[in-house]
Protein backbone atom coordinates (compact mmCIF):
# COMPACT_ATOMS: atom_id res chain seq x y z
CA UNK A 1 0.00 0.00 0.00
CA UNK A 2 2.79 2.21 0.86
CA UNK A 3 4.25 2.30 -2.67
CA UNK A 4 0.82 3.55 -4.04
CA UNK A 5 0.23 6.25 -1.94
CA UNK A 6 3.87 7.20 -2.90
CA UNK A 7 3.17 6.87 -6.42
CA UNK A 8 0.44 9.51 -6.23
CA UNK A 9 1.90 12.22 -4.37
CA UNK A 10 3.20 13.92 -7.28
CA UNK A 11 -0.12 14.23 -8.77
CA UNK A 12 -2.16 14.94 -5.69
CA UNK A 13 -1.69 18.20 -4.24
CA UNK A 14 -4.16 17.70 -0.99
CA UNK A 15 -2.65 14.11 -0.50
CA UNK A 16 -3.47 14.48 3.62
CA UNK A 17 -5.26 11.83 5.83
CA UNK A 18 -8.90 13.56 5.25
CA UNK A 19 -8.54 12.98 1.74
CA UNK A 20 -7.84 9.66 1.37
CA UNK A 21 -10.33 6.13 1.27
CA UNK A 22 -10.53 2.88 2.39
CA UNK A 23 -11.30 0.66 -0.08
CA UNK A 24 -11.72 -2.76 -0.86
CA UNK A 25 -11.16 -4.82 -4.02
CA UNK A 26 -11.92 -8.49 -5.22
CA UNK A 27 -10.09 -10.49 -7.42
CA UNK A 28 -11.81 -13.12 -8.64
CA UNK A 29 -10.83 -16.20 -11.70
CA UNK A 30 -7.64 -14.94 -13.20
CA UNK A 31 -7.46 -11.55 -11.60
CA UNK A 32 -7.00 -13.95 -8.13
CA UNK A 33 -4.65 -15.65 -9.71
CA UNK A 34 -2.06 -13.20 -10.51
CA UNK A 35 -2.96 -10.81 -7.50
CA UNK A 36 -2.57 -14.39 -5.54
CA UNK A 37 -4.83 -12.89 -3.21
CA UNK A 38 -9.36 -13.24 -2.76
CA UNK A 39 -9.64 -9.18 -1.28
CA UNK A 40 -6.92 -6.85 -0.19
CA UNK A 41 -7.58 -3.02 1.42
CA UNK A 42 -6.05 -0.36 0.23
CA UNK A 43 -6.22 3.00 0.68
CA UNK A 44 -5.94 5.90 -1.92
CA UNK A 45 -6.22 9.61 -2.58
CA UNK A 46 -9.83 11.01 -2.82
CA UNK A 47 -9.63 11.82 -6.04
CA UNK A 48 -8.74 8.39 -7.50
CA UNK A 49 -10.45 7.43 -10.55
CA UNK A 50 -11.73 3.96 -11.42
CA UNK A 51 -9.09 3.59 -13.94
CA UNK A 52 -6.38 4.87 -11.88
CA UNK A 53 -7.38 2.27 -9.07
CA UNK A 54 -6.90 -0.47 -11.87
CA UNK A 55 -3.74 1.14 -13.24
CA UNK A 56 -1.98 1.58 -10.16
CA UNK A 57 -3.08 -2.23 -9.21
CA UNK A 58 -2.07 -3.47 -12.48
CA UNK A 59 1.60 -2.50 -11.77
CA UNK A 60 0.99 -3.79 -8.54
CA UNK A 61 0.36 -7.48 -9.15
CA UNK A 62 1.54 -7.42 -12.94
CA UNK A 63 -2.35 -8.06 -14.55
CA UNK A 64 -1.80 -8.86 -17.83
CA UNK A 65 -5.14 -7.77 -18.49
CA UNK A 66 -5.53 -4.13 -19.92
CA UNK A 67 -8.46 -2.13 -18.66
CA UNK A 68 -10.19 -2.14 -21.86
CA UNK A 69 -10.93 -6.14 -21.56
CA UNK A 70 -12.65 -5.13 -18.07
CA UNK A 71 -16.02 -4.38 -16.80
CA UNK A 72 -15.78 -2.81 -13.25
CA UNK A 73 -18.34 -3.53 -10.19
CA UNK A 74 -18.56 -0.86 -7.03
CA UNK A 75 -20.28 -2.00 -4.47
CA UNK A 76 -22.00 -5.20 -5.96
CA UNK A 77 -23.43 -2.96 -8.75
CA UNK A 78 -21.90 -2.99 -12.45
CA UNK A 79 -20.59 0.63 -12.71
CA UNK A 80 -19.01 2.69 -15.33
CA UNK A 81 -15.57 3.29 -15.55
CA UNK A 82 -16.39 7.23 -14.64
CA UNK A 83 -17.82 6.49 -11.80
CA UNK A 84 -16.61 7.87 -8.77
CA UNK A 85 -15.66 6.03 -5.55
CA UNK A 86 -16.06 6.96 -2.48
CA UNK A 87 -14.27 5.66 1.07
CA UNK A 88 -15.38 2.20 1.99
CA UNK A 89 -16.43 1.44 -1.37
CA UNK A 90 -15.93 -2.44 -2.61
CA UNK A 91 -14.61 -2.45 -5.87
CA UNK A 92 -14.03 -5.54 -8.11
CA UNK A 93 -12.51 -5.79 -11.57
CA UNK A 94 -14.27 -8.17 -13.88
CA UNK A 95 -12.53 -9.68 -16.08
CA UNK A 96 -14.54 -11.52 -19.19
CA UNK A 97 -17.37 -13.95 -17.96
CA UNK A 98 -17.99 -17.66 -18.79
CA UNK A 99 -21.18 -18.51 -17.38
CA UNK A 100 -23.67 -20.97 -18.72
CA UNK B 1 -3.30 -22.39 -3.55
CA UNK B 2 -6.94 -22.15 -5.60
CA UNK B 3 -8.53 -22.67 -1.97
CA UNK B 4 -6.70 -19.60 -0.86
CA UNK B 5 -7.86 -17.39 -3.77
CA UNK B 6 -10.62 -18.91 -5.21
CA UNK B 7 -12.28 -20.76 -2.24
CA UNK B 8 -14.77 -17.84 -1.24
CA UNK B 9 -16.04 -17.69 -4.70
CA UNK B 10 -16.95 -21.65 -5.44
CA UNK B 11 -19.77 -21.13 -2.50
CA UNK B 12 -22.60 -19.32 -1.88
CA UNK B 13 -22.66 -17.37 1.50
CA UNK B 14 -26.63 -18.23 2.07
CA UNK B 15 -28.09 -21.24 2.59
CA UNK B 16 -30.01 -23.58 -0.14
CA UNK B 17 -33.58 -22.76 1.20
CA UNK B 18 -32.23 -18.88 0.89
CA UNK B 19 -31.20 -19.19 -2.63
CA UNK B 20 -34.79 -20.94 -3.44
CA UNK B 21 -36.28 -18.54 -1.62
CA UNK B 22 -34.56 -15.75 -3.88
CA UNK B 23 -34.96 -17.66 -7.00
CA UNK B 24 -38.29 -17.40 -6.30
CA UNK B 25 -38.87 -14.13 -5.31
CA UNK B 26 -36.48 -12.25 -7.65
CA UNK B 27 -35.93 -14.71 -10.34
CA UNK B 28 -32.15 -15.80 -9.74
CA UNK B 29 -29.86 -16.96 -8.25
CA UNK B 30 -26.91 -19.10 -7.39
CA UNK B 31 -26.28 -22.59 -6.06
CA UNK B 32 -23.05 -24.24 -5.03
CA UNK B 33 -25.18 -27.90 -4.99
CA UNK B 34 -27.22 -29.79 -7.48
CA UNK B 35 -30.02 -27.77 -9.14
CA UNK B 36 -33.52 -29.23 -8.01
CA UNK B 37 -35.63 -29.03 -11.39
CA UNK B 38 -38.70 -29.98 -9.98
CA UNK B 39 -38.69 -27.18 -7.02
CA UNK B 40 -37.77 -25.13 -9.54
CA UNK B 41 -41.00 -25.84 -11.73
CA UNK B 42 -42.93 -26.11 -8.76
CA UNK B 43 -42.85 -22.07 -8.36
CA UNK B 44 -43.44 -21.55 -12.26
CA UNK B 45 -47.22 -23.81 -12.04
CA UNK B 46 -49.77 -21.19 -12.81
CA UNK B 47 -53.18 -22.28 -14.68
CA UNK B 48 -53.23 -19.14 -16.88
CA UNK B 49 -49.80 -20.30 -18.74
CA UNK B 50 -50.17 -22.65 -21.43
CA UNK B 51 -46.43 -22.60 -22.05
CA UNK B 52 -43.54 -23.71 -20.01
CA UNK B 53 -39.79 -23.74 -21.60
CA UNK B 54 -36.97 -24.77 -20.30
CA UNK B 55 -33.07 -24.44 -20.77
CA UNK B 56 -30.82 -26.76 -18.84
CA UNK B 57 -27.10 -26.26 -19.52
CA UNK B 58 -25.27 -29.46 -18.90
CA UNK B 59 -21.07 -29.72 -18.63
CA UNK B 60 -19.93 -31.25 -21.97
CA UNK B 61 -17.36 -34.11 -22.61
CA UNK B 62 -15.44 -31.59 -25.18
CA UNK B 63 -14.76 -28.17 -25.54
CA UNK B 64 -13.39 -26.98 -29.13
CA UNK B 65 -11.25 -30.34 -29.82
CA UNK B 66 -10.32 -30.59 -25.80
CA UNK B 67 -12.00 -33.47 -23.80
CA UNK B 68 -12.93 -32.21 -20.52
CA UNK B 69 -12.95 -33.84 -17.13
CA UNK B 70 -14.68 -31.66 -14.75
CA UNK B 71 -14.57 -27.90 -14.54
CA UNK B 72 -15.42 -25.79 -12.02
CA UNK B 73 -17.32 -22.27 -11.95
CA UNK B 74 -16.93 -19.66 -9.59
CA UNK B 75 -19.28 -16.85 -8.57
CA UNK B 76 -19.29 -13.16 -7.36
CA UNK B 77 -22.20 -14.07 -5.73
CA UNK B 78 -23.59 -10.38 -4.52
CA UNK B 79 -22.88 -8.99 -8.31
CA UNK B 80 -25.05 -12.44 -9.67
CA UNK B 81 -28.04 -11.58 -7.44
CA UNK B 82 -28.56 -7.85 -8.29
CA UNK B 83 -27.63 -8.07 -11.53
CA UNK B 84 -30.02 -11.58 -11.97
CA UNK B 85 -32.73 -10.24 -10.73
CA UNK B 86 -32.16 -7.00 -13.27
CA UNK B 87 -31.99 -9.22 -16.25
CA UNK B 88 -35.46 -11.06 -14.91
CA UNK B 89 -36.94 -8.14 -14.36
CA UNK B 90 -35.72 -6.56 -17.67
CA UNK B 91 -37.42 -10.08 -19.66
CA UNK B 92 -40.38 -9.62 -18.37
CA UNK B 93 -40.60 -5.84 -19.79
CA UNK B 94 -39.54 -7.20 -23.06
CA UNK B 95 -41.58 -10.31 -23.39
CA UNK B 96 -45.04 -11.45 -22.57
CA UNK B 97 -44.42 -13.71 -19.72
CA UNK B 98 -45.83 -14.54 -16.67
CA UNK B 99 -42.37 -15.77 -14.80
CA UNK B 100 -39.24 -17.01 -15.22
CA UNK B 101 -36.50 -18.34 -12.72
CA UNK B 102 -32.22 -19.27 -13.55
CA UNK B 103 -30.14 -20.65 -11.26
CA UNK B 104 -26.51 -20.82 -12.20
CA UNK B 105 -24.27 -23.45 -10.13
CA UNK B 106 -21.21 -22.92 -9.30
CA UNK B 107 -18.45 -25.24 -7.49
CA UNK B 108 -16.58 -28.54 -8.88
CA UNK B 109 -19.12 -30.09 -11.55
CA UNK B 110 -18.58 -33.03 -13.52
CA UNK B 111 -20.00 -34.36 -16.76
CA UNK B 112 -23.29 -34.04 -17.48
CA UNK B 113 -24.25 -31.98 -14.20
CA UNK B 114 -26.00 -29.16 -14.91
CA UNK B 115 -24.25 -25.76 -14.41
CA UNK B 116 -27.50 -23.67 -15.56
CA UNK B 117 -31.40 -24.19 -15.71
CA UNK B 118 -33.60 -21.73 -17.08
CA UNK B 119 -37.36 -21.88 -16.96
CA UNK B 120 -39.91 -19.70 -18.11
CA UNK B 121 -43.88 -19.81 -18.07
CA UNK B 122 -46.14 -17.67 -20.57
CA UNK B 123 -49.81 -17.63 -21.65
CA UNK B 124 -48.44 -18.33 -25.15
CA UNK B 125 -45.28 -20.31 -26.82
CA UNK B 126 -43.31 -17.89 -28.55
CA UNK B 127 -42.52 -15.25 -25.57
CA UNK B 128 -41.75 -18.52 -23.70
CA UNK B 129 -39.26 -19.56 -26.46
CA UNK B 130 -37.85 -16.07 -26.72
CA UNK B 131 -37.65 -15.05 -23.30
CA UNK B 132 -35.65 -18.10 -22.26
CA UNK B 133 -32.81 -17.66 -24.94
CA UNK B 134 -32.93 -14.17 -23.76
CA UNK B 135 -32.67 -14.72 -20.15
CA UNK B 136 -29.82 -17.24 -21.19
CA UNK B 137 -27.91 -15.64 -23.91
CA UNK B 138 -28.13 -12.33 -20.90
CA UNK B 139 -26.76 -14.15 -18.08
CA UNK B 140 -23.93 -15.45 -20.31
CA UNK B 141 -23.14 -12.54 -21.14
CA UNK B 142 -23.22 -10.34 -17.93
CA UNK B 143 -23.32 -12.96 -15.05
CA UNK B 144 -20.32 -12.99 -13.23
CA UNK B 145 -19.67 -16.28 -13.09
CA UNK B 146 -16.50 -17.77 -14.21
CA UNK B 147 -14.84 -21.18 -15.68
CA UNK B 148 -12.35 -23.00 -15.98
CA UNK B 149 -11.77 -26.36 -16.85
CA UNK B 150 -9.45 -29.20 -16.29
CA UNK B 151 -8.49 -31.67 -19.34
CA UNK B 152 -6.70 -35.30 -19.02
CA UNK B 153 -3.06 -33.62 -19.44
CA UNK B 154 -4.05 -31.92 -15.68
CA UNK B 155 -3.93 -28.73 -17.44
CA UNK B 156 -6.60 -25.64 -17.09
CA UNK B 157 -7.64 -23.00 -18.66
CA UNK B 158 -9.84 -19.77 -17.59
CA UNK B 159 -12.61 -19.80 -20.89
CA UNK B 160 -14.63 -16.73 -21.77
CA UNK B 161 -18.20 -16.55 -23.55
CA UNK B 162 -17.04 -13.85 -25.63
CA UNK B 163 -13.83 -15.42 -27.20
CA UNK C 1 -72.51 -41.05 -28.31
CA UNK C 2 -69.51 -39.17 -27.58
CA UNK C 3 -67.92 -42.66 -26.49
CA UNK C 4 -69.18 -44.37 -29.65
CA UNK C 5 -68.24 -42.07 -32.37
CA UNK C 6 -64.74 -40.98 -30.40
CA UNK C 7 -64.03 -43.47 -28.11
CA UNK C 8 -61.29 -45.09 -30.14
CA UNK C 9 -59.32 -42.08 -30.47
CA UNK C 10 -59.53 -40.88 -27.21
CA UNK C 11 -57.28 -43.70 -26.06
CA UNK C 12 -53.98 -45.35 -27.76
CA UNK C 13 -53.80 -48.66 -29.18
CA UNK C 14 -50.95 -50.06 -27.67
CA UNK C 15 -49.46 -50.48 -23.63
CA UNK C 16 -47.74 -47.11 -21.95
CA UNK C 17 -44.48 -49.17 -22.20
CA UNK C 18 -44.60 -49.95 -26.26
CA UNK C 19 -45.55 -45.99 -26.52
CA UNK C 20 -42.67 -45.06 -24.75
CA UNK C 21 -40.22 -47.29 -26.80
CA UNK C 22 -41.39 -46.22 -30.14
CA UNK C 23 -41.29 -42.50 -28.33
CA UNK C 24 -37.13 -43.16 -27.78
CA UNK C 25 -36.78 -45.00 -30.88
CA UNK C 26 -38.95 -42.88 -33.47
CA UNK C 27 -38.84 -39.55 -31.21
CA UNK C 28 -42.60 -39.38 -31.19
CA UNK C 29 -45.48 -40.85 -29.66
CA UNK C 30 -49.33 -40.67 -28.31
CA UNK C 31 -50.11 -41.57 -24.83
CA UNK C 32 -53.60 -41.91 -23.05
CA UNK C 33 -52.12 -41.13 -19.17
CA UNK C 34 -50.01 -38.56 -17.42
CA UNK C 35 -46.19 -37.63 -19.46
CA UNK C 36 -43.37 -38.69 -17.40
CA UNK C 37 -40.88 -36.03 -18.06
CA UNK C 38 -37.84 -37.80 -16.18
CA UNK C 39 -38.75 -40.74 -18.09
CA UNK C 40 -38.48 -38.88 -21.66
CA UNK C 41 -35.37 -36.60 -19.99
CA UNK C 42 -33.31 -39.76 -19.40
CA UNK C 43 -33.52 -41.47 -23.05
CA UNK C 44 -31.96 -37.96 -24.15
CA UNK C 45 -29.11 -38.43 -21.69
CA UNK C 46 -25.48 -37.64 -23.27
CA UNK C 47 -22.44 -36.76 -22.35
CA UNK C 48 -21.47 -34.82 -25.63
CA UNK C 49 -24.59 -32.52 -25.31
CA UNK C 50 -24.38 -29.28 -23.41
CA UNK C 51 -27.90 -27.73 -24.65
CA UNK C 52 -31.15 -29.58 -23.39
CA UNK C 53 -34.13 -27.42 -24.34
CA UNK C 54 -37.70 -28.51 -23.71
CA UNK C 55 -41.14 -27.08 -23.87
CA UNK C 56 -44.52 -28.37 -21.56
CA UNK C 57 -47.65 -27.29 -23.51
CA UNK C 58 -49.82 -27.15 -20.56
CA UNK C 59 -54.19 -26.49 -20.71
CA UNK C 60 -54.82 -23.15 -19.82
CA UNK C 61 -57.80 -22.15 -17.84
CA UNK C 62 -58.98 -20.20 -20.45
CA UNK C 63 -58.76 -19.24 -24.23
CA UNK C 64 -59.64 -16.15 -25.55
CA UNK C 65 -62.24 -14.50 -23.65
CA UNK C 66 -63.63 -18.27 -22.39
CA UNK C 67 -63.08 -20.20 -19.40
CA UNK C 68 -62.19 -23.17 -20.09
CA UNK C 69 -63.09 -26.39 -17.68
CA UNK C 70 -61.39 -29.00 -18.97
CA UNK C 71 -60.83 -30.55 -22.68
CA UNK C 72 -60.40 -33.48 -24.67
CA UNK C 73 -57.83 -34.19 -26.91
CA UNK C 74 -58.33 -36.90 -29.77
CA UNK C 75 -55.91 -38.99 -32.19
CA UNK C 76 -55.29 -40.53 -35.27
CA UNK C 77 -52.61 -42.56 -33.71
CA UNK C 78 -51.47 -44.44 -36.84
CA UNK C 79 -50.97 -41.64 -38.86
CA UNK C 80 -50.00 -39.66 -35.65
CA UNK C 81 -47.03 -42.23 -35.31
CA UNK C 82 -46.00 -42.24 -38.63
CA UNK C 83 -45.95 -38.25 -39.34
CA UNK C 84 -44.37 -37.98 -35.96
CA UNK C 85 -41.71 -40.42 -36.93
CA UNK C 86 -41.36 -37.82 -40.28
CA UNK C 87 -40.99 -34.79 -38.36
CA UNK C 88 -37.95 -35.71 -35.88
CA UNK C 89 -36.18 -36.98 -38.74
CA UNK C 90 -36.38 -33.39 -40.70
CA UNK C 91 -35.68 -31.91 -37.51
CA UNK C 92 -32.77 -33.93 -37.61
CA UNK C 93 -31.36 -32.87 -40.63
CA UNK C 94 -32.59 -29.08 -40.07
CA UNK C 95 -30.92 -28.76 -37.31
CA UNK C 96 -27.22 -29.49 -35.52
CA UNK C 97 -29.37 -31.45 -32.64
CA UNK C 98 -28.26 -35.07 -30.94
CA UNK C 99 -31.77 -36.22 -30.46
CA UNK C 100 -35.83 -34.77 -29.82
CA UNK C 101 -38.29 -36.48 -28.48
CA UNK C 102 -41.81 -35.61 -28.34
CA UNK C 103 -45.11 -37.03 -26.76
CA UNK C 104 -48.70 -36.04 -27.47
CA UNK C 105 -50.88 -36.87 -25.06
CA UNK C 106 -54.88 -37.26 -25.37
CA UNK C 107 -58.22 -38.25 -23.38
CA UNK C 108 -59.75 -35.98 -20.94
CA UNK C 109 -56.91 -33.44 -20.02
CA UNK C 110 -57.46 -31.11 -16.47
CA UNK C 111 -56.53 -27.82 -16.25
CA UNK C 112 -52.59 -27.48 -15.41
CA UNK C 113 -52.56 -31.32 -17.48
CA UNK C 114 -49.18 -31.40 -20.03
CA UNK C 115 -50.82 -31.78 -23.34
CA UNK C 116 -47.62 -31.88 -25.07
CA UNK C 117 -43.46 -32.36 -24.17
CA UNK C 118 -41.18 -32.01 -26.63
CA UNK C 119 -37.71 -32.28 -25.28
CA UNK C 120 -33.98 -31.33 -27.44
CA UNK C 121 -30.61 -32.00 -26.87
CA UNK C 122 -27.70 -30.93 -28.43
CA UNK C 123 -23.93 -30.08 -28.04
CA UNK C 124 -24.85 -25.59 -28.21
CA UNK C 125 -27.75 -24.27 -27.42
CA UNK C 126 -29.16 -22.18 -30.41
CA UNK C 127 -30.16 -25.24 -32.89
CA UNK C 128 -31.59 -27.12 -29.24
CA UNK C 129 -34.24 -23.62 -29.22
CA UNK C 130 -34.56 -23.62 -33.08
CA UNK C 131 -34.94 -27.45 -33.32
CA UNK C 132 -37.39 -27.42 -30.22
CA UNK C 133 -39.82 -24.78 -31.72
CA UNK C 134 -40.20 -26.14 -34.88
CA UNK C 135 -40.71 -29.34 -33.46
CA UNK C 136 -43.57 -28.10 -31.67
CA UNK C 137 -44.82 -25.85 -34.67
CA UNK C 138 -44.87 -28.67 -37.40
CA UNK C 139 -46.51 -30.73 -34.68
CA UNK C 140 -49.40 -28.50 -34.19
CA UNK C 141 -49.64 -27.86 -37.58
CA UNK C 142 -49.50 -32.08 -39.09
CA UNK C 143 -50.19 -34.31 -36.45
CA UNK C 144 -53.79 -35.25 -36.45
CA UNK C 145 -54.78 -34.51 -32.80
CA UNK C 146 -58.26 -32.63 -32.53
CA UNK C 147 -58.76 -30.85 -29.40
CA UNK C 148 -62.56 -30.25 -28.32
CA UNK C 149 -63.24 -27.52 -25.55
CA UNK C 150 -65.67 -28.02 -22.49
CA UNK C 151 -67.00 -24.79 -20.82
CA UNK C 152 -68.92 -23.52 -17.74
CA UNK C 153 -72.14 -23.33 -19.63
CA UNK C 154 -71.55 -26.98 -20.90
CA UNK C 155 -70.88 -25.84 -24.36
CA UNK C 156 -68.59 -27.21 -26.40
CA UNK C 157 -66.52 -26.34 -29.31
CA UNK C 158 -63.88 -28.31 -31.88
CA UNK C 159 -60.76 -26.20 -31.78
CA UNK C 160 -58.21 -25.66 -35.11
CA UNK C 161 -54.73 -24.40 -34.87
CA UNK C 162 -55.07 -22.74 -37.78
CA UNK C 163 -57.66 -20.60 -37.33
CA UNK D 1 -74.21 -48.06 -49.43
CA UNK D 2 -76.48 -49.08 -52.04
CA UNK D 3 -76.97 -45.88 -52.67
CA UNK D 4 -73.55 -45.07 -53.17
CA UNK D 5 -73.70 -47.30 -55.47
CA UNK D 6 -76.37 -46.25 -57.11
CA UNK D 7 -75.30 -43.17 -57.59
CA UNK D 8 -72.40 -43.48 -59.39
CA UNK D 9 -73.97 -45.76 -62.36
CA UNK D 10 -74.37 -43.47 -64.54
CA UNK D 11 -70.58 -42.45 -64.43
CA UNK D 12 -68.66 -45.57 -64.35
CA UNK D 13 -69.22 -47.88 -67.80
CA UNK D 14 -67.89 -51.13 -66.27
CA UNK D 15 -69.33 -51.09 -62.73
CA UNK D 16 -69.20 -55.32 -61.99
CA UNK D 17 -68.06 -56.81 -59.40
CA UNK D 18 -64.57 -57.25 -60.45
CA UNK D 19 -64.21 -53.76 -60.69
CA UNK D 20 -65.57 -52.38 -57.45
CA UNK D 21 -63.19 -51.88 -54.52
CA UNK D 22 -64.12 -52.19 -50.59
CA UNK D 23 -62.72 -49.45 -48.54
CA UNK D 24 -62.65 -48.41 -45.02
CA UNK D 25 -62.99 -45.11 -43.47
CA UNK D 26 -61.87 -43.50 -40.61
CA UNK D 27 -64.01 -40.38 -38.99
CA UNK D 28 -62.37 -38.32 -36.47
CA UNK D 29 -63.46 -35.29 -35.13
CA UNK D 30 -66.54 -33.25 -36.42
CA UNK D 31 -66.68 -35.48 -39.30
CA UNK D 32 -67.10 -38.67 -36.56
CA UNK D 33 -69.79 -36.32 -34.82
CA UNK D 34 -71.79 -35.67 -38.45
CA UNK D 35 -71.29 -39.38 -39.82
CA UNK D 36 -72.12 -40.28 -36.36
CA UNK D 37 -69.58 -43.08 -36.17
CA UNK D 38 -65.96 -43.76 -36.38
CA UNK D 39 -65.77 -46.30 -39.19
CA UNK D 40 -67.57 -47.59 -42.20
CA UNK D 41 -66.53 -49.81 -44.84
CA UNK D 42 -67.68 -48.63 -48.27
CA UNK D 43 -67.77 -50.59 -51.40
CA UNK D 44 -66.86 -47.89 -54.82
CA UNK D 45 -66.21 -48.42 -58.28
CA UNK D 46 -62.39 -48.57 -59.11
CA UNK D 47 -62.04 -45.57 -60.93
CA UNK D 48 -63.04 -43.71 -57.75
CA UNK D 49 -61.05 -40.90 -56.70
CA UNK D 50 -60.38 -39.48 -53.11
CA UNK D 51 -61.77 -36.28 -54.22
CA UNK D 52 -65.16 -38.22 -55.44
CA UNK D 53 -64.91 -40.87 -52.49
CA UNK D 54 -65.15 -37.57 -50.28
CA UNK D 55 -68.07 -35.95 -52.70
CA UNK D 56 -70.03 -38.91 -52.42
CA UNK D 57 -69.63 -39.11 -48.65
CA UNK D 58 -70.38 -35.78 -47.55
CA UNK D 59 -73.57 -36.13 -49.59
CA UNK D 60 -74.51 -39.10 -47.87
CA UNK D 61 -73.95 -37.85 -43.75
CA UNK D 62 -73.97 -33.90 -44.77
CA UNK D 63 -70.67 -33.10 -44.15
CA UNK D 64 -70.33 -29.21 -43.41
CA UNK D 65 -67.01 -28.57 -44.50
CA UNK D 66 -65.96 -28.75 -48.09
CA UNK D 67 -62.71 -31.01 -49.30
CA UNK D 68 -60.65 -27.46 -49.66
CA UNK D 69 -60.82 -27.34 -45.99
CA UNK D 70 -59.77 -31.03 -45.51
CA UNK D 71 -56.38 -33.14 -45.65
CA UNK D 72 -56.65 -36.81 -46.74
CA UNK D 73 -54.47 -40.03 -45.40
CA UNK D 74 -54.37 -42.82 -47.28
CA UNK D 75 -53.10 -46.22 -44.88
CA UNK D 76 -51.74 -44.35 -42.00
CA UNK D 77 -49.67 -41.93 -44.11
CA UNK D 78 -50.77 -37.90 -45.92
CA UNK D 79 -51.88 -38.48 -49.52
CA UNK D 80 -52.09 -36.30 -51.74
CA UNK D 81 -56.11 -35.65 -53.72
CA UNK D 82 -55.21 -37.15 -56.43
CA UNK D 83 -52.90 -40.39 -55.22
CA UNK D 84 -55.48 -43.28 -56.35
CA UNK D 85 -57.44 -45.51 -54.12
CA UNK D 86 -56.83 -49.12 -54.16
CA UNK D 87 -58.96 -52.62 -52.78
CA UNK D 88 -58.47 -52.11 -49.40
CA UNK D 89 -57.08 -49.06 -48.57
CA UNK D 90 -57.87 -47.34 -45.59
CA UNK D 91 -59.11 -43.59 -45.92
CA UNK D 92 -59.31 -40.61 -43.40
CA UNK D 93 -60.37 -37.08 -44.28
CA UNK D 94 -58.44 -34.88 -41.88
CA UNK D 95 -60.20 -31.88 -40.75
CA UNK D 96 -57.72 -28.83 -39.50
CA UNK D 97 -55.69 -30.16 -36.57
CA UNK D 98 -55.19 -28.40 -33.20
CA UNK D 99 -52.70 -30.17 -31.26
CA UNK D 100 -50.43 -29.00 -28.46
Amino acid sequence: MSTLLESNTNTDIDNNISTMMDITVLYFASLADEAHCHEEKITVPQSTSLTGLYEQLRQKHRFSRPQSELRVAVNDYFAKWTDEINHGDSVVFITPVAGG
Amino acid sequence: MVDQVHGQSMSIKRSIDEAYLIAERDGFALLDIDIDESRLKSTLDDGSCGAFVCFEGRVRNHNNASSVNRLTYYGYEELALNQGRAIIEEAKKRFEITHAIAIHRIGALEIGDVAIWVGVVSAHRYPAFDACRWILDTIKADIPVWKQEYYQDDSTKWLSNNG
